[in-house]
């Protein structure tokens, strides 16, 4: 396989981004990893996961749709879109990149989020194995692999060498481009870390946790279950665990008024707030339990029905460290797990 | 800081019904000047000022704001500027602990009297606030004039 | 304690005294505790946990809790204890509907402060003289138990318990605490290095509403936030002047109401230390005004509903400190 | 859809020489909402009106922006104007583009470009403006007056004499207050007794006045015009119908050692009593402290020879409840109490006396018939000190800082008294200024030094010391001759502060009325609106809003008298609608608004709601009274959820301002 030796990663990373944008993971001064624009001498970060999910790329929390530009009486109509330069973001891991595959079936089916298709189209993923999974990590039970994550390209560390694999077209001719800088490496080294690395997966506190009880099929049963009561009991309504989510996808639209023309945007939106879909009726959810429920229903039950039992969560944990009460979707999910 | 000659600032002030706004009539009944960037919002009582209002003002594009109310002691309202002077005095407080220039906000008492110093304060005031220049620490670039 | 708090909590839903109890039930992890009411004696002991690590304040819960039928048992740690006198004395709590059982507070542990430390994969902690023993998936790790103190409880202001109905353990005393140095450090900054501070942290938020959906001294029935017809509900952060106005705003409207519990910095997901707006509105009352505790008592006015005849000017601003 | 018509004034050339008048109605006419927009050369002339009336009926306007002069001018005119075409007069917006544009801006340019910038935001603001109605609320067509000294007494005629009920509340069983204690007054020297009882009596004979004495106020509801007050008649033991007030049960009555307030503790009463001869009601009351029936079942003389059986031992207090349009203040003052004067021996030297002691000791009805004698030997004192400004003008904690107003006066009274009666007598007077502000006060004063040779000495008394033969050591200096100096006195007068009543500060939270630190009622405005609190409805009469002599607490009585009467003759009060208003649905019931009102405008009530989730609760919501709420908004800013807005200047409506006035 195709390896870069770790000092020699930055070198990399000033080549990478001398050509298009290049984001990487880093350390903020707290600590927590977040995806920086590449600067010259910015390192990697060591982190498991940024505390924001990748999602923000094609999906940012608030986005420009267009402008109205107001004089006297008359409205005209202005196309803000911006056309997107092609950009490289690195050291995505397993959960977040089949994030992407979530959300492209909900903005990419029709009718197409020309918004998120353009972003989409302009990048270039490349992910990073996971070494040392975290003892809030599920993605196992959502079917995959953080050893060989997906994405355009993966990366592997074996500690010394970043080793690279093409997984899409654009991935392949990503590390044509700069394949100069890589050397064929041995990987043997790399097959004991991922032997490892697999080894601690099936030992994580939530190795067992399963989707059996879940799916499109469950849905009156969940609906109904009188445990919602009780799980939503403690919920603030905040939307800590939406924005942290790499696939929560809701948005409102809004205009706002800057005193010289009115900018349509769109912004995160969480269905846990009480607002949610307020329309002209009022709300379509009123209580807390409603909203909380709708929220697990959708990961679970609701996204799985329409999408081939494909679950709307990817096991990335963030919501298990974020929320301000703890609570969270493995909470819900081993509250109404089929019991025998 | 380099003071730009044609900067023009954007001066809101708000001005109790009884006092200030009375003020600021006698100024111009006595035609004495002060800068045309200044414009007065008539408000019953300076206790009637939102916080709310004032950053509303900074992200809509104004460069300085004044409240003026009248003297302590002779609010038509009997206390409602003793209450104004513990929220304005806290919230500039905690602006200027936001980094927020000082001289962007100001608070004077004016009485009805007192139409040559409404004029002074309204002078002083755009002129502190010209040599601030521009707004940029608490303005919403979505709002930014092109 | 804990077992005496179970103890005590089976006694007062077996005698009638509540019929419920709000505490803590425990997590997936050792770390992940919930508020939670418990109805039965049952539940209690299967769930009921109080630990290092159960920090949250649950006096908020105490809004809707104390108007439902019957009394229900409160556990409060001291600083809880002043979020709810301050709701009472707002007329949120309904005091006679709440048995308080002082319990006591911390210093609690922060997982995140464990995490931070690059400790991964934690399976279990433990204290042995004041020196954090870590199991995790990667083998045992170790550190200082200070250094894994919560934010919240590293400046505690009180340890003694300002309403309750019985105490569990001894109360302690008004502390003096060290909470306003960070205030202070910044106010002694340049104000273009304190703007750029704030820059920075406030950038990061994404208005997910944790600070102020945790925060007791919130409990608007429809913030103005939220509320189209306010005419400054926003949603989202932009363009650096939303988050702004949301945190000195919501900073103003809990000024003289904030008991300092920190639940706002705690709950942060981008670790924003937006409990220091809050301190530096306590500090400059303090200062100004004299002394005040929120939720010190049920009856002293409010500073910002009151005021002196002889109260400063808003020029001292400018008299202080660096421009 | 909003039709909003502008009007742009030229006021000759006060705002036409530098405003573009025809560009700023040209620029208004493309606003949000505008359909129609002109100039015209003197808005608020009659044909100017007219412009308005005539664009509101044929273009249907729903809004009106006038530009031109301040609203303080005529904002009245314009929404009068309008209100004749059928607009709501809370429709109209006034830009003022004179006072605050064309009169203080030389430049055409900038002048212009301003007054555009003040009409987009009166546009902006009146786009959301809702048509407010002003509301009435009926007036109960009478008064109650608290207290029943010269001052409540005075008000109380003045009210009865303009037809209206009044009611008197005096807490002691006789009306009267200070007054009746005093012997002679200045400056005239004529006797307090002999002006002061002729008006007592005419109050308890007129029709209109009730009074209701050994009573007081125990709670205040409602608001101006429509007061319900619970008034507390304690129990006097005595049925008030039928005592004659013969007085043969305090001749009678066995306990005869009871300290006499009236006479300032100088002598003894009995346990029944009547305050003084001519006391109004005069009717006996009985003092539970020292009946020996009420305290041990055993006596019950007073019952025995009342003739009229009017003794009632099983009396207790009772509550009557009353409506009232007005209500009056005059509770009055007290001298300060001295026990932190330890210099002054008042505490254990009897002979060292408070001037109001003085006048009990001088007055006929006196405990000495009216006879000057030390209290302590009761022989004839030779040698008298008054000290001046004691618990005046202090600026320690133990007296005042306000200046008491009428001691100067009264001692001079007092010497000038002594010296005529006792010319072997030598009077000291200490001071430390001598103020004679009014009419024929200084002359007076004058005449106590000049004519009657009252020793006024510039300085203070530092000590006073009982000597062992009986006389008293007065340690002073002499401020204008620089010297210390010792009096070998026989009697020390001490002109005591004076202070609001006890019982003022406990009515003014009922009344939600405003004290100073001093516990003086404050009234309205010190200069414009004197007698008048700022609760409306509520006035001031006397020494409860500040020390006064008698003629100044008569004249201040009549004025609240008039006041009361000018509320009492309208049948109901029109309210200004710009007041706030509590959204019940956002409302958190936290009391921030309620604390922060000034006028008391806000209640708190439990209401049943429905709730988002389907669910009913009961909440605690504020609701304003309009007819109390002057409009201040400092409760819109107190509260945090917004749920308090004010009428007219709605949050709204000032946002829409501010953005006009930046974009």
């Amino acid at each position: 396989m195709l390896k870069i030796s770790a000092d020699k990663l930055n070198s990399l990373f000033d080549a990478i981004s001398a050509k298009q944008t290049l984001y990487i993971t880093v350390d903020n001064e707290k600590g927590s990893a977040e995806y920086k624009k590449y600067e010259s001498g910015m390192t990697l970060s060591k982190s498991l996961n940024t505390v924001r999910s990748a999602k923000d790329f094609f999906f940012p929390q608030t986005e420009n749709l267009a402008d109205f530009k107001v004089e006297g009486k008359n409205i005209e109509v202005i196309d803000v879109r911006e056309e997107s330069e092609d950009f490289v973001v690195f050291g995505v891991r397993a959960c977040d990149a089949r994030s992407f595959t979530i959300l492209d079936k909900v903005f990419l089916s029709e009718p197409v989020d020309s918004y998120y298709k353009n972003r989409r189209e302009h990048s270039t993923i490349i992910t990073m194995a996971c070494t040392k999974p975290a003892e809030t990590c599920f993605c196992t039970a959502f079917g995959m692999d953080p050893t060989v994550p997906e994405g355009d390209v993966a990366v592997f560390s074996d500690g010394e060498n970043y080793f690279f694999l093409e997984r899409t077209e654009k991935g392949k001719k990503f590390i044509a481009s700069i394949s100069d800088m890589l050397e064929d490496g041995d990987t043997a080294k790399l097959n004991e870390v991922q032997e490892k690395a697999r080894n601690i997966m099936k030992k994580l506190p939530l190795a067992n946790l399963s989707t059996k009880s879940f799916g499109g099929e469950r849905l009156m049963k969940h609906f109904n279950s009188e445990k919602w009561a009780e799980l939503s009991e403690s919920c603030l309504g905040c939307g800590t665990c939406t924005f942290v989510c790499p696939t929560c996808q809701c948005y409102d639209i809004r205009d706002f008024n800057t005193g010289h023309g009115i900018k349509r945007f769109r912004c995160w939106d969480s269905c846990m707030y009480s607002d949610f879909t307020k329309m002209a009726h009022g709300n379509s959810r009123n209580s807390q339990l409603e909203r909380f429920r709708q929220r697990f229903m959708h990961k679970l039950v609701y996204f799985p029905a329409n999408n081939n039992g494909e679950f709307g969560c990817v096991g990335c944990g963030r919501c298990l460290s974020k929320c301000p009460v703890s609570m969270n979707i493995v909470k819900v999910m081993k509250a109404l797990e089929d019991k025998e | 800081m380099q003071v730009n000659e044609n900067f023009e600032p954007v001066i809101v002030a708000f001005c109790c019904n009884w006092c200030s706004y009375a003020g600021a009539d006698l100024s111009g009944t006595n035609r004495l000047n002060y800068p045309a960037n200044v414009k007065i919002i008539r408000v019953p009582c300076s206790c009637r000022v939102n916080p709310m209002f004032i950053l509303r003002a900074f992200q809509k594009g104004a460069d300085g704001v004044i409240i003026c109310g009248c003297h302590p002691g002779d609010c038509h309202y009997t206390s409602g500027n003793y209450f104004t002077r513990r929220r304005i005095t806290l919230l500039y407080s905690m602006l200027d602990f936001l980094g927020i220039e000082r001289n962007r906000t100001r608070l004077e008492w004016v009485s009805a009297a007192e139409g040559a110093k409404f004029a002074d304060v309204m002078n002083q005031f755009t002129e502190d606030v010209r040599k601030l220049g521009k707004n940029r620490r608490l303005e919403d670039l979505r709002c930014r004039k092109q | 304690m804990q077992e005496a708090m179970i103890k005590r909590a089976k006694e007062l839903l077996a005698d009638g005294t509540v019929n419920r109890v709000i505490g803590w039930k425990k997590g997936e992890f050792f770390y992940d505790a919930t508020p939670a009411v418990f109805r039965t004696a049952e539940e209690l002991d299967r769930q009921f946990i109080f630990d290092d690590f159960t920090q949250a304040n649950v006096s908020k819960y105490l809004v809707k809790e104390s108007r439902k039928d019957g009394k229900i048992l409160a556990f409060l740690k001291p600083c809880d204890t002043y979020s709810f006198n301050q709701l009472v004395k707002e007329h949120r709590i309904i005091r006679e509907n709440v048995y308080v059982v002082g319990v006591p507070g911390g210093p609690k542990l922060d997982i995140e402060k464990i995490k931070a430390k690059g400790i991964t994969g934690v399976l279990s902690v433990k204290n042995e003289n004041y020196t954090l023993k870590i199991e995790t998936l990667y083998g045992t790790e170790e550190m200082p138990f200070y250094e894994a103190i919560s934010g919240k409880c590293e400046s505690c202001k009180s340890k003694k318990h300002v309403a309750y109905d019985e105490l569990i353990g001894e109360d302690g005393e008004v502390l003096e605490s060290n909470r306003f140095d960070m205030v202070e450090k910044l106010e002694n900054m340049t104000a273009e290095e304190r703007f750029n501070f704030w820059q920075n942290e406030l950038s990061k938020c994404i208005r997910c509403n944790a600070c102020r959906n945790v925060c007791p001294a919130c409990t608007c029935e429809n913030c103005v936030f939220d509320n189209p017809k306010s005419g400054v509900d926003n949603k989202a952060p932009a363009d650096s002047f939303e988050e702004k106005m949301f945190h000195i705003i919501r900073a103003f409207h809990v000024a003289g109401r904030c008991t300092d519990c920190g639940e706002c910095s705690r709950v942060c997901p981008q670790n924003i230390p937006l409990h220091l707006l809050n301190r530096k509105f306590i500090k400059d009352i303090n200062s100004l005004y004299g002394e005040y505790q929120a939720g010190a008592d049920t009856t002293t006015k409010a500073p910002l509903n009151d005021y002196n005849t002889d109260d400063c000017e808003p020029s001292i601003v400018h008299e202080r400190g660096v421009e | 859809m909003q039709r909003i018509g502008v009007f742009v004034c030229h006021c000759g050339t006060n705002i036409a020489a530098t405003v573009d008048v025809k560009a700023v109605a040209e620029a208004l006419s493309h606003e949000q909402g505008v359909v129609i927009s002109q100039d015209y050369q003197y808005m608020c002339s009659e044909s100017g009106q007219d412009l308005i009336k005539n664009a509101v009926k044929e273009h249907k306007l729903t809004g009106v922006v006038v530009c031109s002069c301040s609203p303080r001018m005529h904002e009245n005119t314009f929404r009068k104007a309008a209100a004749s075409a059928g607009l709501n007069p809370y429709l109209v917006e006034i830009a003022n583009i004179r006072e605050q544009c064309s009169w203080i801006h030389k430049d055409i340019a900038s002048a212009t470009d301003k007054a555009i910038i003040l009409g987009k935001a009166a546009v902006a603001k009146v786009n959301l403006n809702t048509p407010l109605t002003a509301g009435e609320s009926p007036v109960v067509k009478r008064a109650l007056v608290i207290g029943g000294g010269i001052a409540g007494i005075q008000t109380a005629l003045d009210i009865a004499e303009a037809g209206f009920d009044v009611d008197i509340v005096e807490k002691e069983p006789t009306i009267g207050g200070k007054m009746a204690q005093i012997d002679k007054t200045f400056p005239t020297l004529d006797c307090a007794a002999c002006i002061l009882t002729p008006k007592m009596v005419e109050a308890a004979q007129n029709e209109h006045i009730t009074i209701h004495s050994f009573s007081e106020v125990s709670a205040v509801k409602g608001f101006v015009g429509n007061f319900t007050v619970t008034i507390k008649k304690k129990a006097r033991f005595v049925d008030e119908t039928k005592c004659t007030g013969c007085g043969l049960c305090t001749e009678k009555c066995p306990m005869k050692k009871v300290p006499n307030e009236f006479n300032m503790g100088l002598d003894n009463r009995t346990a029944v009593y009547i305050p003084f001869a001519q006391a109004v009601p005069k009717v006996a009351t009985i003092d539970p402290n020292y009946c020996l029936m009420l305290k041990n079942g055993k006596c019950g003389v007073c019952s025995k020879v009342c003739s009229v059986g009017a003794i009632d031992y099983k009396q207790t207090d009772k509550f009557i409840e009353q409506k009232y349009g007005a209500i009056v203040v005059a509770t009055g003052f007290n001298p300060i109490k001295l026990d932190k004067y330890d210099e002054f021996a008042y505490s254990y030297c009897p002979d060292v006396v408070t001037s109001l002691e003085l006048e009990r000791l001088m007055n006929a009805a006196g405990p000495n018939g009216g006879t000057l004698l030390r209290p302590s030997d009761k022989t004839h004192p030779h040698t008298i000190v008054f000290v001046q400004c004691v618990g005046s003008r202090c600026d320690d904690s133990k007296g005042k800082q306000y200046c008491s107003k009428i001691c100067c006066m009264y001692t001079a009274k007092h010497a000038m008294l002594i010296r005529e009666k006792y010319p072997d007598t030598e009077v000291y007077v200490f001071y430390i200024d001598v103020r004679t502000p009014g009419k024929n006060f200084d002359e007076f004063y004058r005449r106590a030094v000049e004519q009657y040779n009252v020793h006024y000495i510039k300085g203070m008394v530092g000590k006073v010391s009982p000597k062992a033969d009986g006389k008293i050591d007065v340690q002073a200096s002499d401020l204008l001759s620089n010297e210390q100096l010792h009096i070998n006195a026989d009697m020390v007068v001490l002109a005591t502060a004076i202070e609001p009543d006890k019982s003022a500060r406990p009515l003014a939270t009922m009344l939600t009325t405003q004290m100073d630190t001093n516990d003086f009622f404050t009234e309205a405005h010190p200069k414009l609106r004197p007698v008048e609190s700022a609760t409306a409805g509520i006035f001031l009469s006397g020494a409860c809003q500040g020390p006064k002599d008698i003629p100044e607490t008569v004249a201040q009585a009549s004025a609240a008298a008039a006041k009361a009467i000018g509320l009492l003759c309208k049948n109901s009060i029109t309210c200004n609608p710009c007041v706030a208003h509590s959204n019940e649905l956002m409302c958190n019931g936290c009391s921030a608004c309620e604390k922060v009102c000034p006028y008391g405008a806000i209640t708190y009530q439990d209401k049943e709601f429905r709730m988002p989730d389907r669910t009913t609760a009961i909440r605690r919501v504020a609701s304003v009274n309009p007819a109390v709420c002057q409009g201040c908004g400092a409760c819109t800013v107190a509260c945090p959820s917004g749920a308090m807005d004010l009428n007219g200047f709605s949050n709204s409506q000032i946002m829409a301002e501010v953005d006009a006035i930046c974009k």
